[in-house]
């Protein structure tokens, strides 16, 4: 029985405490991966918009994949929506399992995938007035691609 | 009579200008793009919100699907650009 | 220039402190690695000796091989030693890049290598009285091997 | 007088039963392996620390090296089994 917890909202959220629940978990690893607005350029902020109605059970499709390839005793995955400035997170991802290349991977994995298979869409907003909705990358789907 | 609600998001609701709007339902056998086709006759908003139809990216009752999938039964139809959240 | 912290001791640490760290220096992707001591089989403890006058050493040029591979902002390695019991860390690695590859990889690199390259030996303590060094395994010696 | 700091850890330091100790430097030209096939011949404790040499690793002033590299002038060497930490 793997301990799942998903969470996508406007508010932030501490890695430390989801640190926490995985290790309680009785694995022997744990991995994680913190996405955060990166400034420079001018950036201001960005908004985060999603599909609310398909968002959850869209995630839960993807943390069900990572379960049917790895052992997992563990999964957090918590994307947040709205205004993010720069310095801000995104989206956590952490995993527990016995070994540490199951927790690595599907860390790994569980983020190439929410790049590519959740309903989230960016937009930058710059200094100087400019708003754009960040385009999908080749390279992004390349990632999610070499998982088969 | 039966509808279908559909919903916009990122650069396609700002071409559209709106969230989303209920029609009636085209017909289980028209196809997602025989729909956007549709779609981009409107007018202004609609026509540039379509203009490139392999920039959008859809879903049927909240799964992605290809294109050229019919609507069958499906009570909801979203229209987006390809994702990128994460 | 990669703000490295590395430490090698007896004292317990907070991941919370040192994501807190990686997520302050403006990179977009922080990844982490936390090894705790995993129970059953009646282990009681283990006991992590090192070559202290080697030990931090072989760490720093482990780290320095990461990033000569990778652009990274920043790296903790920690590695503690003594009697560990169940459910107690053993060791974190985190990293922060601009982008979540990078992240993600040389935090994988970097566990693997530990694993292989440093100065480090286990011994279980059992219930019943047995304490065994642990076998290095040929699957940790092909897990940084495929890092070329 | 020329000496060599030997360090033993794990089960080569539970097998030897010492820590380390120091010896009279056996000349540059002597490899790791030659050293130890002396040692093994020490006794007891000893022969079994060095039974089976392709389970001993080495370090030579705490960098890892093959048990055939000559001793030269190094200061320090230790022998461990392979390494198990992370």
């Amino acid at each position: 029985m793997t301990d799942v917890h998903i969470a996508v909202g406007e508010a932030d959220f501490d890695p430390a405490v989801q640190l926490a629940r995985l290790e309680a978990l009785g694995g022997g690893a744990v991995a994680s991966f913190t996405g955060i607005v990166r400034g420079g350029d001018g950036l201001q902020a960005m908004q985060l918009d999603h599909y609310p109605a398909m968002t959850d059970a869209q995630i839960a499709r993807i943390v069900d994949e990572a379960q049917g390839r790895w052992p997992l005793l563990g999964v957090v995955v918590i994307h947040r929506v709205g205004e993010l400035r720069p310095g801000e997170r995104i989206v956590f991802v952490g995993t527990a399992s016995a070994h540490r290349a199951a927790s690595l991977e599907s860390c790994a994995f569980l983020i190439d995938w929410l790049k590519t298979s959740a309903p989230f869409w960016k937009k930058e907003r710059f200094d100087d007035g400019r708003a754009e909705w960040v385009e999908a990358r080749a390279e992004d789907d390349a990632a999610r691609d070499r998982w088969g | 009579m039966v509808t279908l609600d559909i919903l916009y998001f990122s650069w396609v609701r700002e071409g559209v200008g709106k969230d989303g709007e209920t029609i009636d339902h085209p017909g289980a056998e028209v196809t997602v793009s025989e729909l956007i086709a549709r779609l981009a006759e409107r007018g202004e908003g609609y026509a540039q919100a379509f203009a490139q139809t392999d920039r959008v990216r859809a879903a049927l009752d909240q799964q992605f699907v290809p294109l050229d999938t019919r609507l069958g039964q499906a009570k909801e139809l979203a229209l987006f650009p390809p994702v990128t959240g994460g």
